[in-house]
């Protein structure tokens, strides 16, 4: 446990550098009246001209498809990485179970493959 | 460590794995045009587990059952005559579902498959005697039913029924969840021989919590009062197919799992867990009867029904005797048979432009227009209301013998008259179809298979369905036996 | 020091939590995925602390499978969610009830 | 087996059961001579087993028993009650079918169909010999009778038969709990053997309440009675024919062979209920029955007041009580059944049943008149007919036990005589008071055949009720004896017999007991 | 040195403060390399292009990073007035925040790591996992078309490679049989013929060491890969709305994230700390100048390809990912393992 104390603290000092960084320009911009908000500056820039319709419109169900698969297959990886370093423990019969499972996992691919879900057309 | 022994034991579950597999290749090669192929494949793949299943049912030499893949999965007459009865629904339900689904173009080569899928989950729910198996079973089975749920993606009604049935699902899986987290927290185990053992020396609070939280998590998924209210709404939206689907395998497999679950893991306490049963028996008896009388839909009537009888079989399961047990595995099977049976007949009530028909009302004068579609739905009613001589009776006398026998007799007794009120909503399907006008609004059949599907189930719940308790009566009581080997 | 007590108060909180937010949620069904991830957070925990405590590795192996199912789960729903918002174009839950029940 | 070499009682129950599937599948004329074909050859087969029955014999005769599965077996056998119900059965059967022959057009085969199955199920109530199969067959003949008033009956038929159907089921299933505890503690599910057995006292007062239940509304007794008026007015002709000929017999028949044998204690211990309940329903109902306006329900409620005489002659636990209850329930099932039919004749003409509509009948319906003349004194109990017997006996019975219902009873009588005079006055005599009535024409040669052996039998009741009553005599005599044996010497018993009536206190105090 | 602090200050306050100076030691001299590789970046990119880069500022135009960094710091922060506010400021604040945190385990020599934990690559992994988030959140609180297409393909894009990575590591797990960085680095001395110190000059992990490299292009968004700020269609991808040290974080963190991944590219199959090869001379050479070193060659390679290599079109970068990296990994974790398993630990 204790090893990971020392990220903790790299945790603390990088919230405050990033903190510091983002929020210092603003109290300097204040305070050297760099700080001059108008109504034209505070709008979106988007591409330059005034924005049309609203901006977080509906957007492609491919994105949804993409997080879905991420999901899957991520957590799949879950499986591997304990199975990786203990290979020499389970021998023969967990090598395998794991390559069932990829058989499996790759089955699952080819048919999200074959039924498109895998396009971007 | 016997893996030849494992995988025989397993096989009913690696053939439909294996064949699930690659029917889902072919159905991602075959696109659509493959689902009659996939459909009849699956078929098979159902009959070729069921056969294997059967085996076990039977054969001497499994008489008391194995272990297998480290104590994690049994295979004993109990399991096999579970895994029988979900294969037989799931083939049920696969055979009707192309007609349905080919109204609006809908049928998927997905069907068949997610059906099997689901046939696995529930095939390792009744195999198991781990925690660990059970949850992974149990999901298998979720994520493919709420998948089916919202099957038809053009009907707002069955997005909707997965939606909920996702939800309550989730739900219930999560509060299973941390019930068997805190079992396995203050028993050290995830074995229910384990918990057994554990519990015989007293239950702690923390595990008392888990119990409860187990079982009612499991009560969701039998759809048992007070966990009920997803149950109408869920079997209205889904798609009659996939109603009927619902309506059988997941709740002889969740029914099973619960069986399991008390008698195995918190069998030597059975005090703590038998007062909640009675409740829950009751409970879902007279709420079931009672909120199926103003229902006008006759999907919700039969989920309101299946709730009722969901009811009188936790009557067996309150007994937690070995009769008791075989009494409830009597009712499972003529309740499977009584439902498939009356949701092919609504499958088959379709109007002159082949959209289904749901309104109770429209089936009026039914016996005029479609006599034997109405008779056999006549006699699924009385079957279900517990009329003798119809075999449903069967299933009520066993179960109430059971509870007699073993002292509950107050519990028995409320609970056959209650049984009235649920003859009611019966009689009022029948009144609707013989008594009045015909309204002529239901066409012609255009599915044999579904026919044929009725007027088998019909044959077994009619008298006639006395003649097969000589194959069933033994093997219950072995199922049964099987189940409390431990004890 | 901490003891297995302070991982079940934090995780019961949680399904506590989870639970609540499904119940007396009526706002966005997103929520009610956000709560049923909670509820499966707080199993995790307990797992995960009963399996430290007793020394016995089933509650870690336990919590990965809750974690993949977790996962399946959610997609699924966003799934089913996706279906159903572009055939009735909202998510809020006071609209689920096509069905009245 | 039996000495007939055959298994009659199966035949009996197999010849109408085939006939009525394939009753489903022919045209509609077939069916009604299929029908009438199966229903005469079950009363020939019936005839079969009078003659063969062994007065004095074995008490259990035509046994037939196959194990059918662990609980419960396939079952048979009669003793002389039994045998004279069926008889009842078998013979009001075909004159049933023959009222529908013409009254009935619509789906006829499923009309037949649904008698040939009330048939089966009758004989098999009185036949089995086995508690559980008892039971199917008296709760499966709800369903044929639920669609007999539901399908062809009344405009007010879905409520009739609604409530036939729930009054009957809600009576029933508490039976079936008791049967689970009594084949529990006995160990078998043998009618015979439980007739014998000795249940816990304690327990007796209990199973006996539950088998009331059900017995108590099949009867029916006040104040479960109200399904039977509305089941008979809504019921076809024949529908009614056999509701009180028959399946108003079942209660008294589970009586006698379960309530009574079974649980003699409680039985006595109950005695004050049963009483106070018939007498009830013999003034009560008798007096609703004399300001009908229908017909039907006229005849109904006087049903309601004859079986009020029958428990209170099978509660007073003697000889006379007991045979005359039997015989007014031979009596009963066919003299209403022909009252019924009477009713059925004119309704065929005029469509309606409003007494009010009739008058004078006898001018243009003389045999009609006659023979309705001879039911109504049947029904009233007029010597020389069947329902003088039974009720006298069972008064005497009655009258040995206490004073007190014996006169309250005699008073229903009296009742009755006045309800079915006035009936038979103002439809038979009197001016004709329309056309249409005037222009009905007499009995057609298919309604004399029909009424005219109802007619012959209830007349041979009447002048030689030997014949009836001998093949019942040892049963009664045993059912006497295991009464006398288990009951203690109580207050009922000791006034058994005692000579004078019993003073109103003494009664008073009985019925505290 | 904590043992020095300690001794003098107590063992918590000891324990404190010598990680606070590891830590500055790690954390700034990285802040200090991105202001030095976005120079050489824009060096090599203009050499390439025969231009000459940045050659005002300072010698050579070396002090170029610094006075951009000045001018962004002395700008003005603008928050556009749709935006949502607290998530406006928060996206830049997590981007950089996760790009710093994932250094903690980096070994830079033989133990000279921050935090020897066990599970370091999956730390790694997890933790910059993480960095999609700033994206996200900027996309969306921005409230502005653009940023929010970038973020949305930001998010696909890095989830999608996200995926093969963790294929990709679990080969070299499986070789080296632990998570922890320096195991990983030590299990490659003498791993080709005995002296040669690489996982990459193995040929079945070759691949996998081609493939890793290309990934993590795609997961910094790197060109061809960079799609997220394709300024022909996306104006400048997440960061549009953004202005002063908002907008030098995203760059901060995004060079953190290059450079972590030419750091885990170095590690993984190509010896970390190590010399090249298994000979006494080179030890004398500290090992993190063999890093560093090897890390340059890596941030080489990055500009080299961004100055030649045309950018992929989206549908080309998912099919990439999905269609080609994914299918081979699985099938390298089989080859890989089956491999190991007949000749170490099946047998």
């Amino acid at each position: 446990m204790a090893e990971y104390l020392p990220i903790l603290l790299f945790l603390a000092v990088a919230l405050l550098l990033s903190v510091a960084f983002v929020f210092l320009p603003i109290g300097v911009s204040r305070l050297t009246g760099a700080h001059k908000p108008t109504v034209a500056k505070l709008s979106e820039y988007e591409c330059g001209f005034p924005a049309f319709e609203d901006s977080r419109s509906q957007f492609d169900v491919r994105f949804y498809l993409v997080a879905i698969l991420f999901i899957i297959f991520d957590l799949e990886a879950a499986f591997l990485f304990p199975w990786a370093v203990s290979l020499e423990q389970i021998g023969w019969a967990g090598w395998a179970t794991m390559m069932v499972f990829l058989f499996e996992l790759i089955i699952g691919l080819i048919y999200a493959w074959k039924v498109g879900a895998l396009d971007w057309e | 460590m016997n893996y030849a022994l494992w995988f025989q034991l397993a096989s009913p579950e690696i053939v439909l794995s294996i064949s699930s597999l690659v029917l889902l290749l072919i159905a991602a090669w075959g696109g659509n045009k493959a689902s009659r192929m996939v459909s009849v494949l699956a078929v098979v793949a159902l009959f070729g587990a069921l056969a294997l299943s059967l085996n076990f049912l039977f054969d001497p030499a499994f008489a008391d059952g194995a272990d297998a893949f480290y104590g994690q999965y049994r295979m004993d007459r109990f399991a096999s005559l579970s895994k029988v009865l979900i294969f037989l629904s799931a083939i049920g339900c696969v055979i009707v579902a192309p007609k349905f689904f080919a109204r609006g173009d809908m049928m998927r080569a997905e069907y068949p498959i997610l059906i099997l899928f689901a046939s696995i989950g529930m095939g390792l729910m009744v195999s198991a005697v781990d925690l660990l198996t059970l949850y992974i079973g149990l999901e298998l089975n979720s994520l493919a039913a709420y998948v089916l749920a919202s099957f038809l993606r053009s009907d707002h009604r069955s997005a909707e029924a997965g939606l909920k049935y996702f939800v309550l699902g989730a739900l219930a899986s999560g509060i299973l969840l941390f019930g068997m987290s805190l079992l396995y927290g203050f028993t050290g185990t995830t074995s229910f021989i384990g918990i057994q053992t554990a519990f015989a020396d007293g239950v702690s609070t923390g595990a008392l919590f888990g119990i409860v939280f187990v079982l009612s998590g499991l009560a969701f998924k039998i759809s048992a009062v007070p966990f009920h209210m997803w149950t109408p709404d869920v079997y209205e939206g889904a798609p009659t197919p996939v109603t009927t689907f619902f309506a059988t395998a997941p709740k002889v497999a969740a029914l099973a799992l619960t069986m399991r679950v008390a008698i195995e893991a918190f069998g030597g306490q059975q005090s703590i867990w038998q007062q909640i049963v009675i409740f829950v028996a009751l409970a879902s008896i007279i709420l079931g009867a009672a909120g199926a009388i103003g229902q006008t839909n006759i999907k919700r009537l039969l989920a309101y029904s299946s709730i009722n009888n969901v009811g009188f079989m936790l009557i067996g399961l309150a007994c937690g005797t070995p009769e008791g047990a075989s009494a409830m595995m009597t009712y499972l099977v003529i309740y499977v048979a009584m439902t498939l049976g009356s949701f092919v007949c609504v499958l088959d009530l379709n109007d002159r432009t082949g959209a289904p028909v749901e309104d109770i009302g429209k089936l009026a004068g039914l016996s005029r227009t479609r006599p034997g579609l109405a008779a056999a739905l006549a006699v699924f009613m009385f079957s279900l209301a517990g009329i003798p001589p119809l075999f449903g009776f069967w299933g009520k006398f066993v179960v109430f013998d059971a509870a007699v026998a073993a002292g509950l007799i107050p519990l028995a007794a409320i609970g056959i008259a209650a049984s009235v009120i649920g003859a009611f909503y019966y009689l009022k399907v029948i009144k609707v179809m013989y008594f009045d006008e015909p309204a002529d609004v239901i066409a012609p059949s255009d599915s044999p298979a579904r026919m044929v599907l009725v007027a088998i189930t019909a044959l077994f719940v009619s008298p006639l369905g006395y003649f097969a308790t000589l194959a069933l009566s033994p093997v219950t009581a072995g199922a049964a036996k099987a189940l409390f080997w431990s004890a | 020091m901490i003891g297995i007590e302070h991982y079940l108060v934090v995780s019961s909180i949680l399904f506590v939590m989870g639970v609540l937010g499904i119940f007396l949620n009526r706002k966005n069904v997103i929520i009610i995925l956000m709560a049923i991830e909670l509820i499966l957070l707080a199993v995790n925990i307990n797992l995960v602390a009963f399996s430290v405590f007793l020394g016995d590795m089933v509650g870690q192996v336990f919590a990965m499978f809750v974690l993949t199912v977790a996962a399946g789960e959610a997609a699924i729903g966003l799934a089913i969610l996706v279906i159903y918002f572009r055939g009735r174009g909202t998510i809020a839950v006071d609209d689920v009830n096509q069905m009245k029940g | 087996m039996n000495d007939l070499g055959f298994p009659v009682l199966s035949m009996m129950l197999a010849v109408p059961m085939a006939a009525a599937i394939a009753c489903l599948f022919v045209s509609a004329n077939t069916a009604r001579w299929l029908a009438l074909t199966a229903t005469l050859i079950d009363m020939a087969l019936g005839i079969v087993l009078w003659m063969n029955f062994d007065i004095g014999g074995a008490q259990w005769q035509f046994v037939e028993k196959a194990a059918l599965f662990d609980r419960f077996s396939w079952a048979l056998g009669i003793d002389g009650i039994a045998l004279m119900l069926i008889m009842l059965s078998v013979f009001l059967m075909p004159i049933c079918i023959g009222a529908s022959w013409e009254a009935i057009q619509t789906r006829v085969g499923e009309y037949m169909a649904a008698f040939l199955l009330m048939e089966v199920l009758m004989i098999g109530v009185f036949a089995a010999q086995d508690i559980f199969l008892f039971y199917i067959f008296f709760e499966a003949g709800l369903i044929p009778m639920y669609l007999i008033i539901g399908i062809w009956g009344g405009a007010n038929r879905i409520y009739a038969s609604y409530k036939f159907f729930l009054y009957t089921l809600l009576g029933s299933v508490l039976m079936l709990i008791a049967m689970f505890w009594m084949v529990n503690e006995a160990g078998t599910s043998d009618i015979p053997t439980l007739m014998a057995y000795d249940f816990p006292l304690e327990a007796q007062s209990w199973l006996w309440l539950a088998f009331f239940a059900s017995f108590a509304v099949k009867m029916p007794m006040w104040p479960v009675h109200t399904w039977l008026p509305d089941a008979h007015v809504q019921a076809p002709t024949a529908g009614s024919v056999i509701l009180a000929g028959v399946l108003l017999k079942m209660g008294g028949y589970g009586f006698i062979r379960f309530s009574l044998p079974m649980f003699p204690d409680a039985s006595v211990d109950y005695i004050w209920l049963v009483f106070a309940l018939s007498m009830v329903a013999v003034v009560y109902t008798s007096l609703i029955a004399l300001v009908q306006s229908d017909m039907k329900k006229l005849i109904a409620y006087s049903s309601v007041a004859h079986m009020a005489i029958v428990t209170v002659g099978l509660f007073a636990f003697n000889r006379q009580g007991l045979e005359g209850a039997l015989i007014v329930m031979l009596s009963h099932g066919l003299v209403s059944g022909a009252l019924f039919l009477c009713v059925g004749v004119i309704y065929d003409r005029l469509h309606t049943r409003e007494i009010d509509r009739y008058g004078g009948l006898s001018i243009n319906m003389p045999r009609y008149a006659l023979l309705f003349l001879l039911f109504t004194m049947a029904s009233i109990g007029l010597p020389g007919t069947s329902g003088f017997v039974g009720e006298f006996l069972s008064l005497v019975g009655v009258y040995e036990v206490s004073s007190w219902v014996a006169i309250v009873s005699t008073t229903g009588i009296i009742l009755g005589a006045a309800y079915m005079l006035y009936l038979y006055r103002r439809v038979a005599y009197g001016v004709i008071k329309s056309d249409d009535v005037a222009a009905m024409p007499d009995l057609n040669k298919r309604e004399i055949a029909l009424l005219l052996p109802i007619a012959l039998v209830v007349l041979w009741m009447g002048v030689y009720p030997e014949s009836f009553m001998a093949p019942m005599r040892k049963d009664v005599g045993a059912l006497e004896a295991r009464l006398a044996a288990a009951k203690p010497l109580g207050d009922a018993q000791v006034k058994l017999g005692s000579g004078p009536a019993l003073t109103p206190a003494a009664h008073a105090e009985e019925g505290h007991h | 040195m904590t043992e020095f602090f300690q001794s003098s200050l107590g063992m918590g306050w000891g324990w404190f403060v010598a990680n606070l100076i590891l830590i500055l030691l790690i954390a700034l001299p990285v802040m200090l390399s991105v202001a030095i590789v976005i120079y050489f970046d824009r060096k090599i990119w203009a050499s390439m292009a025969l231009r000459r880069g940045p050659n005002v500022v300072g010698p050579f135009g070396i002090l170029q990073s610094f006075a951009d960094a000045l001018k962004v710091f002395l700008q003005e922060t603008i928050i556009p007035s749709g935006a949502n506010k607290g998530l406006f400021l928060i996206a830049p604040i997590i981007t950089f925040t996760v790009a710093l945190l994932s250094w903690a385990v980096v070994p830079f020599d033989q133990d000279m790591v921050l935090a020897d934990i066990n599970v370091g690559l999956l730390y790694i992994l997890a933790v910059s996992s993480l960095g999609v988030y700033g994206v996200v959140i900027a996309g969306w609180a921005s409230n502005s078309k653009y940023p929010f297409f970038s973020a949305l393909r930001a998010a696909a894009q890095m989830i999608s490679y996200e995926v093969s990575i963790g294929f990709i590591i679990v080969t070299v797990v499986l070789w080296t049989g632990s998570f922890n960085l320096n195991d990983i680095v030590e299990a490659q001395r003498g791993h080709g013929l005995g002296f040669i110190n690489w996982y990459g000059f193995n040929l079945l992990l070759y691949p996998m060491a081609v493939m890793f490299l290309i990934s993590s292009l795609a997961e910094t968004a790197r060109a061809p890969f960079d799609l997220t700020e394709a300024e022909s269609e996306l104006v400048a991808g997440y960061q549009t709305e953004y202005s002063s040290m908002a907008f030098a974080l995203f760059w901060l963190g995004e060079y953190a994230n290059v450079l972590l991944m030419c750091t885990l590219n170095a590690v993984l199959f190509w010896g970390g700390w190590l010399p090249p090869f298994e000979w006494a001379p080179l030890y004398a050479v500290p090992g993190i100048f063999w890093l560093i070193l090897k890390i340059s060659a890596f941030f080489f390679i990055f500009s080299w390809v961004k100055a030649t290599v045309p950018r992929y079109r989206y549908d080309q970068l998912m099919r990439l990912g999905w269609k080609v990296f994914l299918p081979i990994s699985l099938l390298w974790i089989f080859l890989v393992s089956g491999y190991l398993m007949l000749t170490r630990y099946g047998v």
